[in-house]
């Protein structure tokens, strides 16, 4: 039997994993205009009333945009490695939505495939993620053309669905999330709200994600990247905002004396991402980086790993100063391939 | 880099005994690529020297660190002991823990503490040091020396001497430039042709000096030991080679009036003329301004005249190219010209004298020409108005000068002297004539110039007033000229036939425009500016241009001669090697990822950056980018600065060893 | 903060090798005992000595900063002082305005002769670093969420943009029928496009989303590419082409420009904006005839309210600002002026600006870019669009803007025949904060 | 042309003859003269002499007067009233804190403007050319002595219209009225001005040189734009040639008054027969 | 002239401003600008000795030969305080009767007299005066001015 609780509890809920020393986070206001998932310092700037959708995702909560993995010395012996003290919080996010949630299976894959990336591994098993079913969204939304919806459960722990009366209703969908809430799994959830949020419709299907790989295998060499490129101006924004994209660098840092590795994001749509010591690119200009974007997301991660590398977020959209991201380029596919 | 020898010196008792050398040298060994450290007590002795060289060799280092003395003092030493031991001298650096450290502090903790960080910096920084050469630049060891006047002269043949040929390039039709005017000099009084014309002959004939009278510097491309220099050479309509110099042109000639440039005035000249007797080369020239053949096609007697048939109306003006390797600039002086309408706007007339006005108010060149012997009167001193011998002369000293009403600041130095010269010519000429002289200050520092002035009052009984004169009018053909005595603290009244403004001293015209061409600094007042006033006193600011004469500042004959002498030996000594070897620590532009936005060329105080363009074999442009001429380029950096990419880095402070050094102190 | 007891700061000089070096070494000659807090870092000349290395000091926690060289007019390189003294004029408003404590930035001029000057000039600093106790400008607490600069949006203009549009429209089509040129770079419904038929020409729009400055893409290789373009321009975006062509970036006489005389698009800057009509483009499309005044609280109002927060405020403020900041760079590449082949951000030999979007990489990445704009930024405002993490970067431009206008009396992109700030200099150049 | 008029005091006082000439000179040139209202004195010497902010405050209350009533441009004939205009003009220009001071003092906005022109500049502006096709009877008779006096060429950083040592521009209108001007050397001496009450020694001992000098060149009238080298040289000349035992009796005339004439005005229209010395027989017209 | 300008400048040099205030120059000086437009080193001679008037007529230190002058000049300001513009009638006479009064010279009341009836029979005399309207700025800029003090 589900349980419900009213919004009110569910701050008094969250300001008492604060006080015990659990790192939580969820949409915030950070300055007139903009929300962020970000760490709460108090439970009275989560923002839970109506349907807001983050400028950024949760990921940086399991990946952080920058991370040193551990430190060198160097002396006229020679140089010395030496791990990094690092204590992971237990951490709660709350307010997800369901399409940042999808994100962290797929990354688990990513992070796993080869080898377990213990500084990955060890922030997601930290990581307990309570999501808020979608009540609405925008025009930049496309969750269910990659198989998702405004309820769907991937990746979240907990399900809180709007009862529309200042209350939710809790679902547990995980263990980790039975043990955070203090109730039992219920995979199927019987309650009212859970199955008015199921049946929310959400945006409507823009495309099919196969014919988007059909058309990619045909047009590696289509003028369409370099023309649907011309506005890129290849920052990243569009994948630092991305609930999936995962790339990432390695740098040094210090003197000459000694310093960290660190590991930090990095965007295929920067010139230098692919820039080899060289001085060759194999991909010398913004369509070839476009292009690359698309076919990572919908051909060469479902081939690797069964499951298309986006989550309809549509973060890509919103946070493009020229217009451009996921959906928009795909609607010109559909558009110049009437698919 | 990763084979670094540390060698700290004790420079005696000086380092050691506030700096703890043991401590430095252990912690020294500790910092990352250093294999080896070492003390000792005097470095930069030759046994000290021999401990570097041995360790280089020994532990086969490729990079020292010597802690020691300001690197003003020894770095030139140790650079040699490191070369000498096979190491690139370059990849040397001197950390300076004396006066940096020892000397100036007293507690040895802290000093030794400090030590250690300098020495920490300079580890860090040797690690980026590149292995340098010294550029090597070939001299074409030939001069240019623009102006023909005394400097010019006496600049060209003493570079003539040493061994070089020179290009002497004067404007006018002769040389001599303003001495051959002048009557008799102070403080000997001996005649200025006299002294001057054998060295105008000498520089005419002597086959290492190339004479290009009639002639203007066009351009000049290039750098020390390699400019590219065009003259224009103007029209002369007369065939030099042909010409005899027989001058039969010059009496037929029938347009006589021509005002004399030579005579500022003060005499005439036919349309075809030699602007004096003894001109070099002894030549004449048509004005074309004025000479009928050419404005009409009329007359054209002188060439009927001429036997040699060397009149040549199809002359035009030619570009001549000159290779060289130093330039002299010797383009001397003109006068301020008083009441006219003045080029700078904060420069202004002097009405109030009436010159231009009244024929009888003359300036101190033209009262030259009128006492010179050579001159239109033949000495004789007579008015220009009618022609009698002035029974009067009132002389204005300081007429522009340190005159800030009248935007000259300076003092011409020259006229104080001059104007006493001229009272006693004129007494020595006119026993009956009064001489009054108006001044402000008498400057009279030289050898001889004071006694020369006392003679002129003392003897000569020139009347001198300090103060000055207010204003010149003309009564029923009296100048009268109505001025104050100071001293007195009383009005004075001259009636005078004939007054004499001791006009300022300014540049010639054209030199901002040449100065442009050289990239010369000038001052406010257009004088070129020396690159250190005291030090460097005939260097520019752009290497292998130097300069002497008036065009520098005001200055007396012996003054101008003897700089032009120091601008030659300067020369000789650029010339005295081959090539030129610089300190290879100048900017270098990556010309990869230059953006040329070229505010390093804007930046750049020797214009040293230039813009280039990067081309494929098929020559299709690739790219603009900046380029850094090694030639010219001194190494100060700031275009490192203000190059956003830093794309423009400078070779011995890098930016790699630059930020090493304060991530050092991390 | 107060002086902490037994606290030694550190303190590292830049100083020209000519005057103030030797001038040390005097003092050294001479025996005059200073503070042993000093490090010294010798340079050819302060022309050479690069605002980036003031900040990598602050990294790596100096207390204070001296940069010190020769007297004016005794530069060794005739003027290196002079460069530098201008751009320190600038660097020093944007550490104001950033927070960073000024006191622990010294200028002074030192000549060889004055090792005893040198000598007072340590001492006087140390006593008051001392005083001052340990400066940790990294380790600020970052204002609490919600805090704002206090910036003002006006009301975006509601009006009928179709006329303009028409216009526009007919306008490109003549330009690519005329075969004047081979692409309009224009707005589209949701973005900039780029037109290359006349036909096309239907796609161009004209609406409050036409922010973005296209004159960005005219450096791009793609773009450049598809030939002879024409650009569409409002009057704030233009001042971008004076400066690309003074910076021999861009040749006007290939380009054709369309102006679109605007009215404010309802972003910050439209609140100061008086160059609605464009003034050297080739066609003026026009939706007003007003050029527009500045307002009465002047073009800097927004940044003259920040810098009333006390400067703890200001540096918390930036802290919590930069903290945000991904290093996306959509900042620089949106931006008209970062043009460089290889941004500064992007090299790693040396490691000028750490790259890691960590607090010190920020800061000295938005440290840098500001002051690479120095004179240049022409304040279309498109970083501070662009930025994901919604950081204010406009005040930062503003800081530099307003310094060379009050200073120099320069506004960049406004008069082709000036000389730009950066690069130039004049004796009359204001140095009551050199001691 | 219409411009703005600030007679002054003496124009309105003693040396009305010089405001009647050049109120019916410009008419005849169709300048028309409007007055600005309810001006007040410019202070004069005695202010300079004893308070500078006065010296400031009287002449900027006029500027400001002027510049409300609408005037570009405004005629000063009294040099010394433009002199101290202009200097006011200066002073508020250069010094900020001054000017919120004056503004104060005198009650009214200090600004741009107006121009304040001289006689001379008037006909100058008024064209030198339309002015010698005007000319009905061309003045062969006269031979002027150009008076330009202190104020209206010095000191050069304050009136900077012509050469402060050699002035020429009055020359060149009375060479259009057809009177030939003689080359003379006392064209900027000082006349005594303001000493008229003060000091009469000095005016009259000043005064004679300049006639004097006058007559010596072969002039046989003296042409002014200054009411008090007016009242110096002609009310006067009676005094200093009984002082001096000289005779000269020389006419001095107003520069409006010789274009008057040159127009064909008569003296009764210039008020010319209202100056002390009168048109000698010899200069008679035939 | 008991100091010319050359004297009066040094004295200033050299500090001593009484002998500069003392000297009769000062108001033998007809402002004729000359020697401003003269001086070699833009020293304005001509506004410096209006300051020493003023000082001179501040501190009351005027050489009794020179009092004339003042007293013109004071009536003249005065004249004009109250008129707003100049009264040649009135001036003449309040300025005679101050001499008279104050140095008991009585030849001053004819100088000149002869004068006044030539002037009116050349409709030259304005017996009445003018006047401006707005007499209370004058005097109001009056006061503030020397309130203000001088300089």
């Amino acid at each position: 039997m589900s349980q419900r609780i009213s919004k009110d509890d569910l701050r008094k809920r969250t300001g008492a994993w604060i006080a015990n020393g659990k790192t939580v986070a969820g949409p915030v206001q950070v300055k007139p205009g903009l929300v962020l998932y970000a760490q709460l310092q108090s439970p009275e700037v989560l923002l839970v009333d109506g349907w807001i959708r983050p400028g950024n995702s949760i990921k940086e909560f399991v990946f952080p945009r920058h991370e040193a993995l551990y430190g060198y010395a160097i002396d006229g012996a020679g140089i010395t490695l030496h791990d990094l003290p690092a204590e992971i919080p237990e951490q709660i996010i709350i307010g997800a939505h369901p399409c940042d949630a999808a994100a962290l299976p797929i990354l688990d894959k990513l992070f796993n495939w080869d080898y377990p990336d213990d500084f990955f591994n060890r922030r997601r098993e930290a990581t307990t993620v309570i999501t808020i079913a979608c009540a609405g969204h925008d025009e930049q939304c496309f969750c269910t053309s990659v198989g998702l919806g405004p309820a769907a459960e991937r990746g979240s722990d907990v399900m809180l669905a709007d009862c529309g009366d200042g209350s939710y209703e809790v679902r547990c969908l995980t263990e980790k999330g039975a043990v955070l809430w203090g109730g039992t799994v219920e995979p199927a959830g019987d309650g009212a709200a859970q199955a008015a949020a199921k049946s929310v419709a959400g945006p409507e299907r823009r495309f099919e994600p196969s014919d988007v790989a059909e058309f990619a295998k045909e047009h590696f060499e289509d003028p369409f990247w370099r023309e649907h490129a011309l506005a890129c101006v290849g920052c990243g924004a569009c994948a630092y905002t991305c609930p999936v994209c995962h790339c990432f660098d390695i740098v040094d840092e210090g003197n000459s004396h000694g310093g960290v590795r660190a590991r930090n994001w990095d965007a295929c749509q920067f010139a230098m991402f692919t820039l080899h010591a060289s001085g060759h690119n194999p991909r010398p200009a913004q369509g070839a980086r476009q292009r690359q974007r698309i076919y990572h997301k919908f051909l060469m991660y479902p081939e690797k790993f069964g499951e298309i590398l986006c989550t309809g977020c549509g973060n890509c959209a919103r946070n493009c100063p020229v217009g451009l991201g996921v959906l928009p380029v795909i609607s010109e596919i559909c558009h110049a391939e009437s698919i | 880099m990763s084979r670094i020898g540390v060698f700290v010196c004790w420079c005696g008792e000086n380092i050691a005994r506030t700096v703890d050398v043991d401590k430095v040298v252990q912690a020294s060994r500790a910092l990352p690529g250093v294999r080896v450290a070492e003390h000792y007590k005097y470095m930069c002795s030759d046994p000290g020297q021999a401990l570097i060289r041995d360790k280089i060799v020994a532990d086969k280092l490729d990079g020292v660190v010597v802690a020691s003395c300001s690197p003003h003092m020894h770095l030139k030493t140790f650079r040699r002991a490191v070369a000498n031991a096979g190491l690139n001298p370059y990849r040397m650096e001197v950390a300076n823990v004396r006066e940096h450290c020892s000397w100036v502090h007293h507690d040895k903790a802290t000093a030794t503490e400090k030590a250690i960080d300098l020495i920490r910096m300079s580890v860090a920084k040797v690690h980026y040091d590149h292995a340098l050469q010294p550029i090597r630049v070939p001299v074409t060891r030939r001069a240019l020396v623009i102006g023909g006047g005394v400097a010019g002269i006496q600049a060209a043949l003493d570079i003539a001497d040493s061994g070089y040929e020179v290009v002497l390039v004067e404007r006018d039709p002769s040389i001599g430039g303003k001495m051959a005017g002048l009557s008799e000099t102070f403080p000997t009084l001996d005649c200025s042709q006299c002294i001057l014309t054998p060295r105008m002959v000498e520089a005419g004939q002597r086959p290492r000096i190339r004479l290009h009278t009639y002639s203007e510097v066009e351009s000049v491309e290039g750098f020390i030991g390699n400019f590219e220099v065009t003259i224009r050479k103007k029209a002369r309509y007369v065939d030099m080679v042909k010409c005899t110099g027989c001058g039969e042109c010059m009496k037929i000639c029938p347009l006589k009036r021509t005002p004399s440039e030579f005579d500022f005035g003060m005499g005439t000249r036919p349309a075809i003329y030699m602007p004096f007797p003894q001109a070099v080369p002894a030549r004449p020239v048509v004005d074309k301004n004025v000479c009928a053949k050419i404005i009409r096609n009329g007359c054209g007697l002188c060439e009927k005249k001429c036997a040699p048939g060397a009149i040549n109306w199809q002359d035009r003006d030619e570009m001549i190219q000159e290779k060289v390797g130093a330039i002299v600039v010797a383009t001397g002086y003109k006068l301020y010209s008083i009441g006219r309408e003045q080029k700078s706007a904060k420069i202004t007339g002097y009405g109030e004298y009436g010159y231009g006005k009244y024929k009888d108010v003359i300036d101190g060149l033209q009262f030259e020409r009128l006492v010179s012997a050579s001159g239109p009167t033949n000495g004789e001193i007579k008015r220009p108005s009618d022609g009698k011998v002035p029974q009067t002369i009132v002389f204005i000293a300081c007429v522009g000068s340190r005159d800030n009403a009248k935007g000259l600041a300076y003092c011409s130095k020259i006229c104080c002297m001059y104007t006493a010269k001229h009272t006693m010519l004129y007494k020595h000429k006119v026993h009956s004539g009064e001489a009054h002289v108006f001044y402000m200050d008498i400057r009279a520092g030289g050898k001889g110039y004071d006694e020369f002035v006392r003679r002129a009052i003392e003897q000569d009984g020139a009347k001198y007033y300090r103060g000055r004169v207010s204003k010149i009018t003309q009564e029923d053909g009296k100048l009268i000229v109505r001025g104050a005595d100071t001293l007195a603290g009383v009005p004075v009244t001259v009636e005078a036939d004939m007054v004499v403004l001791a006009a300022a001293m300014r540049p010639a015209d054209g030199i901002e425009e040449l100065a442009q061409k050289l990239n010369v600094g000038v001052d406010e007042f257009g004088f070129l500016l020396e690159s250190h006033p005291k030090l460097r006193p005939v260097e520019t600011n752009s290497a292998g241009v130097f300069i002497c004469g008036a065009c520098h500042a005001p200055k007396d004959i012996p003054e101008s001669v003897a700089q032009a002498s120091a601008a030659a030996s300067k020369v000789a000594v650029t010339f005295a090697a081959s090539e030129l070897t610089r300190e290879p620590e100048i900017a270098k532009i990556n010309e990869l990822t230059c953006a040329a936005c070229f505010a390093c060329v804007r930046t750049c105080p020797y214009h040293a950056v230039e813009r280039a363009e990067i081309r494929a074999r098929n020559g299709t442009l690739i790219k603009y980018t900046a380029r850094v001429n090694e030639g010219l380029c001194m190494g100060c950096g700031t275009c490192v600065a203000v190059c956003p990419s830093k794309s423009a880095d400078i070779e011995g402070f890098t930016e790699e060893q630059i930020y090493s050094m304060v991530e050092a102190l991390a | 903060m107060s002086g902490t007891i037994g606290f030694e700061p550190k303190i590292v000089a830049f100083v020209c090798n000519w005057c103030t070096y030797l001038g040390a070494d005097l003092a050294g000659t001479a025996r005059l005992e200073y503070p042993a807090n000093v490090r010294i870092i010798r340079l050819p000349c302060t022309g050479r000595i690069d605002t980036n290395l003031v900040v990598k000091a602050l990294e790596i926690g100096a207390d204070a900063v001296l940069v010190s060289g020769c007297h004016p007019g005794d530069c060794h390189y005739s003027a290196g002082n002079y460069h530098a003294r201008r751009r320190w004029m600038l660097f020093r408003d944007l550490l104001e305005v950033v927070g960073f404590d000024t006191r622990r930035l010294h200028f002074t001029w030192i000549s060889a002769a004055e090792g005893r000057k040198f000598q007072q000039v340590i001492m006087e600093i140390t006593e008051q670093t001392r005083a001052l106790g340990p400066y940790r400008p990294y380790e600020t607490e970052p204002a609490q969420p919600g805090a704002s600069a206090g910036t003002i949006h006006p009301p975006a203009l509601a009006r009928d943009f179709a006329g303009v549009r028409q216009e526009l429209r007919a306008a490109a089509r003549r330009l690519l029928e005329e075969g004047k040129v081979k692409v309009v770079i224009g707005y589209g419904a949701s973005g900039p496009v780029f037109i290359t038929r006349p036909e096309d020409s239907e796609h161009l729009e004209w609406n409050e989303g036409c922010l973005a400055n296209l004159t960005v893409y005219l450096k791009r290789p793609e773009v450049r590419a598809l030939g002879a373009a024409a650009v569409v321009v409002k009057g704030c975006d233009e001042r971008a082409l004076v400066v690309l062509e003074k910076e021999s970036q861009i040749r006007r006489e290939e380009l054709q420009v369309i102006g679109v005389a605007c009215e404010g698009l309802g972003q910050a800057k439209c609140a100061a904006c008086d160059t609605h009509v464009p003034r050297f483009a080739d066609q003026i499309i026009s939706s007003t005839a007003a050029q527009g005044e500045a307002p009465a609280d002047g073009r800097y109002a927004d940044l003259e309210r920040f810098l009333e927060k006390p400067r703890e405020e200001r540096l918390a403020y930036w802290t919590a600002e930069f903290d945000r900041c991904l290093k996306c760079y959509a900042c620089r590449q949106v931006c008209p002026m970062c043009y460089c082949e290889k941004c500064l951000a992007d090299k790693n030999r040396p490691q000028a600006i750490d790259s890691s979007p960590h607090r010190k990489g920020n800061f000295a990445w938005h440290l840098s870019r500001a002051i690479h704009l120095a004179g240049r930024c022409v304040g279309c405002d498109e970083c501070t669009r662009a930025c994901p993490a919604g950081i204010d970067l406009r005040l930062l431009n503003l800081a530099l803007a307003r310094a060379a206008e009050t200073q120099f009396g320069y506004r960049a992109g406004m008069d082709p025949a000036v000389e730009p700030v950066v690069g130039v200099y004049s004796l009359q150049d204001k140095e009551e904060f050199i001691q | 042309m219409n411009i703005g008029y600030y007679p002054g005091c003496a124009l309105h006082g003693s040396s009305n003859d010089y405001d009647q000439s050049l109120r019916a000179t410009l008419g005849a040139l169709d300048v028309t003269l409007s007055e600005v209202d309810d001006w007040i004195c410019c202070g004069a010497t005695a202010a300079h002499s004893l308070n500078h902010k006065l010296a400031v405050a009287l002449p900027a209350r006029n500027l400001a007067l002027a510049r409300l009533q609408g005037h570009a441009e405004m005629l000063a004939p009294c040099p010394l009233c433009s002199m101290q205009l202009l200097r006011a003009e200066q002073a508020l220009a250069s010094d900020d804190k001054l000017r919120a001071e004056i503004e104060v003092i005198v009650e009214a906005p200090a600004g741009a403007g107006p121009r304040v022109l001289n006689l001379i500049q008037v006909f100058e502006n008024a064209g030198l050319d339309r002015l010698k096709s005007a000319v009905k009877k061309p003045l062969k008779h006269l031979k002027a002595a150009c008076y330009y006096g202190c104020l209206l060429v010095r000191p050069p950083g304050v009136t900077s219209f012509d050469d402060a040592e050699q002035p020429r521009s009055m020359e060149a209108v009375v060479a259009a009225t057809g009177a030939s001007a003689v080359d003379w050397n006392y064209k900027t001496e000082c006349c005594g001005a303001g000493m008229t009450m003060a000091s009469p020694e000095t005016v009259l001992e000043l005064s004679n040189r300049i006639l004097a000098n006058a007559a010596a060149h072969g002039a046989n009238c003296l042409v002014v734009a200054c009411p008090m080298c007016h009242v110096n040289l002609d009310m006067k000349q009676t005094a200093i040639e009984k002082r001096f035992g000289v005779h000269y009796h020389l006419p001095i005339y107003y520069l409006s008054d010789l274009v008057g004439m040159a127009l064909g005005l008569s003296p009764g229209e210039l008020g010319t027969e209202r100056h002390f010395v009168t048109a000698p027989a010899g200069a008679k017209e035939a | 002239m008991d100091s010319p300008p050359t004297r009066l400048i040094r004295l200033l040099q050299l500090g001593d401003l009484d002998a500069a205030l003392r000297s009769d120059s000062i108001w033998q000086c007809v402002s004729c600008q000359t020697c401003s437009t003269r001086c070699p080193k833009t020293v304005d001679c001509a506004s410096i000795l209006d300051a020493l008037r003023q000082l001179a007529f501040e501190c009351g230190t005027v050489s009794p030969q020179q009092r004339r002058t003042v007293v013109f000049q004071k009536a003249f300001l005065d004249n004009i305080r109250r008129h707003g513009r100049l009264n040649e009638i009135e001036l003449i006479a309040l300025f005679k009767g101050e001499v008279f009064l104050r140095d008991r010279a009585l030849p001053v009341l004819f100088e000149d007299a002869d004068l006044a009836p030539k002037l009116q029979r050349r409709g030259k005399l304005d017996l009445i005066g003018e006047q401006v309207r707005d007499r209370g700025v004058v005097a109001r800029i009056f006061a503030r001015s020397l309130n203000g003090g001088a300089r």
